[in-house]
């Protein structure tokens, strides 16, 4: 076994150290009847070329976004992602440490996540970043768990726009703390701005805005931030920060947390995960907020170091009161965002979203032009839009997968309200030549 | 750059930007852009733009690769963190998942666009089930945390659609800060049960605290002092008896693949830390993923969606009423999956057996070499690992965090410190089955070195680490003034 | 591991081996293996096995991981290395080499499979050629020496194909020393042709050597001392003039891309180092490639097979009668041509030009910043490197070698030292364009207060470097007593 | 652009420094009517998304060893690479290191060399090994001109079983030294030994064999060098180190250099470049050999360290007078085999060569029982063969590439006198499925 080393003479003179007889005596304790007396019923093992095979024949059983042309979004987006974080990631200072307990030998982590704190600080307009969180979904959940902490208030009030997916994961985690989750309404694509200030009040823990939101619509977030204000709620927006280059930062818009999903800067796709939760809050709220933070300070002789602060927030410290329970994190993906947004850098991530922007009403505009398609909602959206059909979009979607096009997300499985619409997607990697196919099949697909 | 003044490479990225430097490379628009920028109203767009780093490609690449030198990971040292399971990383995980077919799918491709992702999960989840003697697995817990997160909602759910009002969770005092945070965090006051000198389960304490307001027992196997908890089965029993479900704490599984099973141990749910038994890397922190087992009565209350099978293929099951709900956007971390997949194909059954009964070797190993130094903080035979105790060394003035210190300038990582919280000046220690005996035993030479250097001269202990980039830090200073994002020297 | 005592560090591979141990994994076979052993003739088998070392997988990726740390590489430092154009090797191009397309693409499979390599090649030699002002080119050879052997194994042929016979090569005192084993080798006297103080071409030696037995001149441009020789037009036309082909050593390319071109100077051979120029990977020592770029009177002497083109596709064409014959078995180092190819498509013609620019303004910017320290060998402005001397220094016991190996310590890698062989105590700075002014800066700096400490402290100086995993070594001990491979201790 | 860090602003500022106006300024040694007055004609530059497209659409008009079955040899096999080896290359430390001029800050790449060395001594059974020469042909190129440089001889024979592709190198090598080659002759598949003692006498420097040879057949290794050192002349014996782990040393057979291609130690097949050029001789010819050289000395302080040696052989200080032209190796391909060889091990290298020659053996079988189709020479072979068919070998190779099989070599253009042959490689990472499927296509084929 390549991963095995001690040899079976190792192993003899281990054994003679320690003082017994064989591996069994050292399992003495395990109790019999729970013994297992057969091998494991698994696949037989495979030799490293034979697994090789075997996992391409798997893959090649997927529709990628490199053999197929991909419009999916929903979350989870097709972003140019440059050669050089995959490169560094793998160095196996980086890939194969540990959570930073012992910070004099691990600045190379602490550093980078300092890096990514200060980034997303920057890129959301909040004073304080954590490490990060698994995933945009469960920071949403976190958000609204520390917004009652802070708020001591019992419900949450969830934008109509907010990904399904999301509020699923909200609705498990505060389960738990008996918390309320009540809906913004969103009748148009957007928030019902009146109607929202009828829903929000004095038990309201936080608003939670999505923009852009679920149907690529941007929302108000200063407005919502007036409301939830003004009824001592906390504001809390879900972005996506791939797009703050363009879009306002939400920090500047009122917003107390900001949380999103960072796949965008620079994660795989990967079938969902593992991804990227960001979260992002205002000073004043740094010692209710879950997960590591990673502060300078100084060493012994005076030199800059960092190290991980603010522990007794945490699960390993304060146990059943910890902020949050997190523990292992995504640091690693992290670590992708903060290359990413140094390689991208100031002008980069402005650019991108300008393409993607350009790329997507590009987009709307080709696909709402085939007869029987049109634009389900009158609103301003980024690089994501919703398009009703003439005909179900899941066998629209399943016919253009044939033909090499990951059409959209047909939003019925999600949201039965739209059963007829068709979520859209268009990064700064499709050309026009793909748009241009797309709506030529979508033509045929609905005629 | 290991050798040179590395101390004077003190730079953050932010101190290499110059503006107008670039390190990407973006196509020209093939649509007009202008249109898009307008139809955004002015209000949306960001009034000044983010201050990001303007860096060169070769700034970035090494300014990355210097400050990786400034780490040690497992590919550079022995690491014997203990509860965490340091082992070997395979590289050819890495090229699995780096396969386009997995690397770049989408999660909200049509199914029948994914059937590998979805057979590969199926498959991953029906070998952990067998692995732990459970039922069935959900992938979709992203680590440990949130696989305990997601046992404990079941068990809630469980009992309440019984119509059960259970209350409370018992938890050793022994326990990983998870374990506690993650039943909080479900709802359950927490109730702590003494463990007793060995760190085994005080059986009275916890009979004293089992009853009709209990939902659960919760306890690490092997507990976290490397040992087999022998009543366990007993201890099972005894809950079930209160209608309490039992819940192991699966990271330490290494110590057990092959040799007996959480299922058949009694237990109802079961955590894996594919991060830790499973070879997915640990990444500096993060990502793992948590798959949660459970045994068949549970199975109403898994996680939604439900990778399943029918005749024309693997389908994502979301008719699941009685689902606790999701905990991540989609399905788990698919990435990770595919790396422990590997491992497990690599493996095979007898691989996986000899795995535990190697990391239980290296770890009687390392205790028996040093507990003529070091005070063993619970008898042996250990599992994958043990525990020990600087509180001889204390006396002398040397704490376990110095010993820590001082084996970072000796070439190694340092072993856990200051947990289980049970024992005093723990050091906890976890070979893992994929260190060969040269290691160890440069290890415990070390380890012996330090405790002899205690008892004649703890002084260059207390300035330890010298060799590292940095040496030690003012703690009390980051807490104090927490200083938790650059900004530019104005 | 950078920062422990990397001193301890001192292992090879057979020095972790233990019996037994694996690192790999073979399938078992699925066909009879006995049959095949016994068709063996005894005799042709081995008789004791290979002592290869037996470690894990675990030990080999930490192992190397550990080794490469002992480097110094220009992904984690500054890397002035004149003549080596130490540039940035972009990411991209190591993706690209490694599609499977390319990497696993066979050198004899039927053209009709390969139709994608070999468009590469076809269209990397169309710009190449069109780079260097050439006519044709061959991607043959496998580094610049090979591209020197080829260039005038071409010329000879071409000699004797006009029935001439001509014995001499010329070549200036200043050229790097595989001209001269380059030119030996192609069955040639070399005959030095004298530099004058500036590191010119002595006209009047150059005239004097001149003669119906010369076959070639052979000049590096920019030469070695950095500098754009003015007169090299009226050089060639000379030569010409003579029968005399004319030789551009292109390793110095960095310099003139979009801004002059070989062709356009006169020349007419001049090879290539894609490990230069064009951004593949020096990989401590190698592999490079050196194509070789010929005017259309040389063509039909090219290495076969020449990449060719015709209606249905690309193809080698092997009907070369007058061909100098093949340099490697395939048909060059198809690896490199993709990383260079990749690069020249990234970058463009403005980016070309752009490359040149700023790696000339660099040179110039170190010569200026340290020519009140440093004697500059040869008045400026200089091309894209400079050869300052450490003359002044060595009065003060200070030589080039002492200075290279303080600047290890400061974080640098060191210039070339003691080339060209006609400055004294050279020290030769290749900034490169890929180095950001603050980096230039930093090294200037550093080469500043060694350039005082020699004055002052010139003890420190011969201590260095004290950072490294190893301090100055003894060269006598290792030519004298060669050490050339691991044997066991005994 | 993303490798170009000056900004105008640095350069202005440089400029300045310089004392200069302009870059321009910087150039006027450059003669006016040399000077190019338009942009290089090349094509435009690409985003690396859009060059990351590019060059897999170039990529998939190629049939490789993954996307199609190899039964390729002659020089080039499809040896597995465990994954190792590609992450530890790819550690910049070792991508970006020049040679290793600076031992104090070049130990990485020193002590690899001296293990690669180490290897490959050991494998081959003989004294000393370089630090690697570009390739096998030019390796054997470079032990022609030697053997000459040792012997004083003129005169090289090459058994008819060398590689003709590596003749062709020789050829080109040893024009200027004057030397003659001669054949060794071969007629049935291996040398004629009576008719091969005729041909070496007192001129004769070297006699060069090749075993397996090109056809794939063993040679009598020992018996050549008998009559090679009975002649006054050196035995170069060109040899496939990867075969090495389960046939018999050469080094132990008599020869006094062993060259060959180590591309199958690791090293990708890459459409034939870059590879590894082995070569190894006795210790008495160490000053003449070719190449670098890494020996182990000690530092100052007395500890053991790694530096290049006897480097007065080498071009850049004996110049024309040096034992090769040789600057540039291959050295990352040599770390290649070096981690390789680490990897498969005393073991693994056995185990290697007896899959191969299993697979190969069992291939030999299958195909010439498919009726007209016969094995050329009745000889033994390891991992390779050459078989007679009865149709024309380029033919059948065009028709089984459509299927997905690359079938061998058709001799022909390599070698007339066999233009009725194809020479067939099978390596460990064939199945037996794999040799069944191409047994029934070639039977197709040439039915
Ligand atoms: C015993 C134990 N339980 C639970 C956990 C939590 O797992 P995770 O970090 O994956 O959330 C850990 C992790 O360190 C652990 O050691
Ligand atoms: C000026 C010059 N010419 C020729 C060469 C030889 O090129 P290579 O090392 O690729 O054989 C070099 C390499 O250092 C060089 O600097």
């Amino acid at each position: 076994m390549r991963y095995l080393p001690n040899t079976a003479q190792n192993q003899r003179a281990m054994l003679e150290t320690i003082g017994v007889r064989g591996i069994e005596d050292l399992l003495v304790r395990i109790p019999a009847k729970a013994r297992l007396s057969r091998p494991l019923a698994l696949p037989s093992a495979l030799a490293e070329s034979e697994l090789v095979r075997h996992l391409r024949a798997l893959a090649a059983r997927n529709a990628d976004a490199e053999s197929a042309v991909c419009f999916l979004g929903g979350g989870a987006y097709d972003h140019y992602v440059p050669s050089p974080i995959n490169h560094l990631i793998l160095r196996g200072e980086f890939f194969t440490a540990y959570t930073p307990y012992q910070p004099e030998a691990s600045q190379g982590t602490l550093r980078t996540i300092y890096e990514y704190q200060t980034m997303i600080a920057e890129l959301t307009g909040m004073d304080v970043a954590n490490a990060s969180i698994y995933d945009g979904a469960s920071s949403l959940a976190e958000a609204a768990l520390m917004a009652h902490a802070v708020t001591s208030r019992t419900e949450i009030v969830l934008g109509g726009g907010v990904n399904p997916l999301y509020r699923r994961v909200v609705e498990t985690y505060v389960d738990g703390a008996g918390l309320r989750l009540r809906e913004g309404p969103t009748p148009e694509g957007v928030l019902d701005l009146d109607a929202v200030r009828r829903v929000v009040g004095g038990k309201t823990a936080a608003l939670v805005v999505q923009s852009p939101n679920f149907y690529g619509c941007l929302e108000d977030v200063a407005a919502a931030a007036e409301i939830a204000h003004a009824a001592g709620a906390l504001l809390v927006i879900v972005s996506d920060p791939v797009n703050l280059g363009v879009l306002e930062a939400p920090g500047r818009q009122g917003a107390d947390i900001v949380v999103g999903e960072g796949q965008g800067l620079g994660v795989p796709l990967s079938f969902g995960g593992p991804y990227l939760g960001v979260f992002a809050a205002k000073q004043e709220f740094v010692r209710r907020m879950p997960g590591r933070l990673v502060g300078a300070t100084v060493d012994l002789d005076g030199a800059r170091g960092f190290a991980l602060t603010l522990q007794t927030r945490e699960q390993h410290i304060r146990r059943a009161k910890a902020t949050s329970n997190i523990c292992t994190n995504v640091a690693l993906c992290a670590l992708m965002a903060t290359i990413y947004l140094a390689t991208l850098g100031k002008q980069g991530l402005v650019r991108v979203g300008e393409l993607s922007a350009a790329k997507a009403h590009y987009a709307a505009e080709r696909l709402a032009a085939v007869p029987g398609v049109s634009l389900r909602f009158a609103q301003p959206f980024f690089k994501e839009f919703t398009l009703k059909l003439p005909k179900s979009p899941e066998r629209v979607v399943a016919r253009l997968a044939k033909q090499g096009i990951l059409a959209g997300l047909a939003l019925k499985a999600l949201d039965k309200k739209h059963a007829d619409c068709l979520l859209v997607a268009v990064t700064e990697q499709r050309t026009k030549d793909e748009i241009d196919v797309f709506a030529d099949a979508l033509a045929k697909a609905v005629a | 750059m290991p050798y040179d003044n590395q101390r004077a490479y003190d730079r953050l990225v932010f101190e290499l930007s110059s503006p107008g430097r670039l390190a990407f490379s973006l196509p020209e628009s093939d649509v007009p852009v202008e249109p898009a920028l307008n139809a955004l109203p002015a209000k949306y767009r960001r009034a000044t733009p983010a201050a990001l780093p303007e860096v060169s490609e070769l700034d970035v690449v090494r300014h990355y690769s210097r400050l990786s030198q400034m780490n040690y990971g497992v590919d550079t040292h022995f690491y014997p963190l203990g509860s965490c399971t340091m082992k070997y990383n395979p590289k050819i995980n890495e090229d699995a998942a780096r396969i386009a077919g997995f690397a770049r799918l989408h999660p909200l491709a049509p199914e029948a666009a994914a059937q590998g992702a979805l057979q590969l999960m199926y498959d991953l989840g029906k070998m952990l089930a067998e692995i732990a003697g459970m039922d069935a697995v959900s992938l979709q817990p992203a680590a440990g945390a949130q696989g305990e997160l997601a046992g404990v909602l079941m068990i809630r759910a469980y009992h309440e659609a019984r119509g059960e009002k259970r209350t409370k969770v018992l938890i050793p005092d022994s326990a990983h800060g998870t374990n506690p945070a993650s039943t909080a965090l479900a709802g359950y006051e927490v109730i702590e049960v003494k463990s007793d000198a060995e760190g085994q389960v005080d059986l009275a304490d916890l009979e004293r605290h089992l009853g009709p307001d209990v939902a659960a027992f919760m306890i690490t196997v092997p507990n976290t002092l490397g040992n087999f908890e022998p009543r366990v089965m007993e201890i099972a029993e005894r809950c079930h008896a209160h209608g309490v479900q039992v819940y192991m704490d699966g990271a330490n599984l290494n110590a057990i693949l092959g040799i007996t099973r959480p299922g058949d141990l009694g237990f109802d749910v079961c955590h894996f830390n594919l991060h830790k038994t499973f070879t997915t890397p640990h990444g500096g922190g993060g990502p793992g993923a948590g798959p949660v087992g459970i045994k068949s009565h549970l199975e109403p209350f898994l996680p939604a969606p439900v990778v399943a099978k029918k005749d024309d293929g693997y389908f994502l099951d979301w008719k699941r009423p009685q689902s606790i709900g999701k905990l991540q956007a989609f399905w788990g971390n698919f990435g990770m999956h595919v790396r422990a997949y590997t491992y497990i194909r690599t493996m095979g059954a007898d691989g996986l057996r000899a795995v535990s009964d190697n990391a239980v070797l290296n770890a009687n190993y390392v205790m028996k070499r040093l507990e003529a130094y070091y005070d063993v903080a619970a008898p042996g035979p250990c599992m994958h690992e043990c525990v020990l105790s600087a509180r001889k060394q204390k006396k002398l003035g040397v704490t376990a965090m110095d010993v820590a210190k001082r084996l970072l300038d000796l070439g190694f990582y340092a072993p856990s410190t200051y947990f289980p919280l049970i024992v005093e000046e723990a050091l906890m220690i976890e070979p893992t089955e994929t260190e060969s005996k040269e290691t160890l035993d440069a290890f415990c030479e070390a380890m012996i070195r330090i405790a002899r250097e205690a008892e004649t001269d703890s002084r260059g202990i207390h300035e330890a680490p010298v060799t590292t980039p940095v040496r030690r830090l003012d703690q009390t200073k980051a807490a104090r003034e927490p200083n938790l994002r650059w900004r530019p020297r104005s």
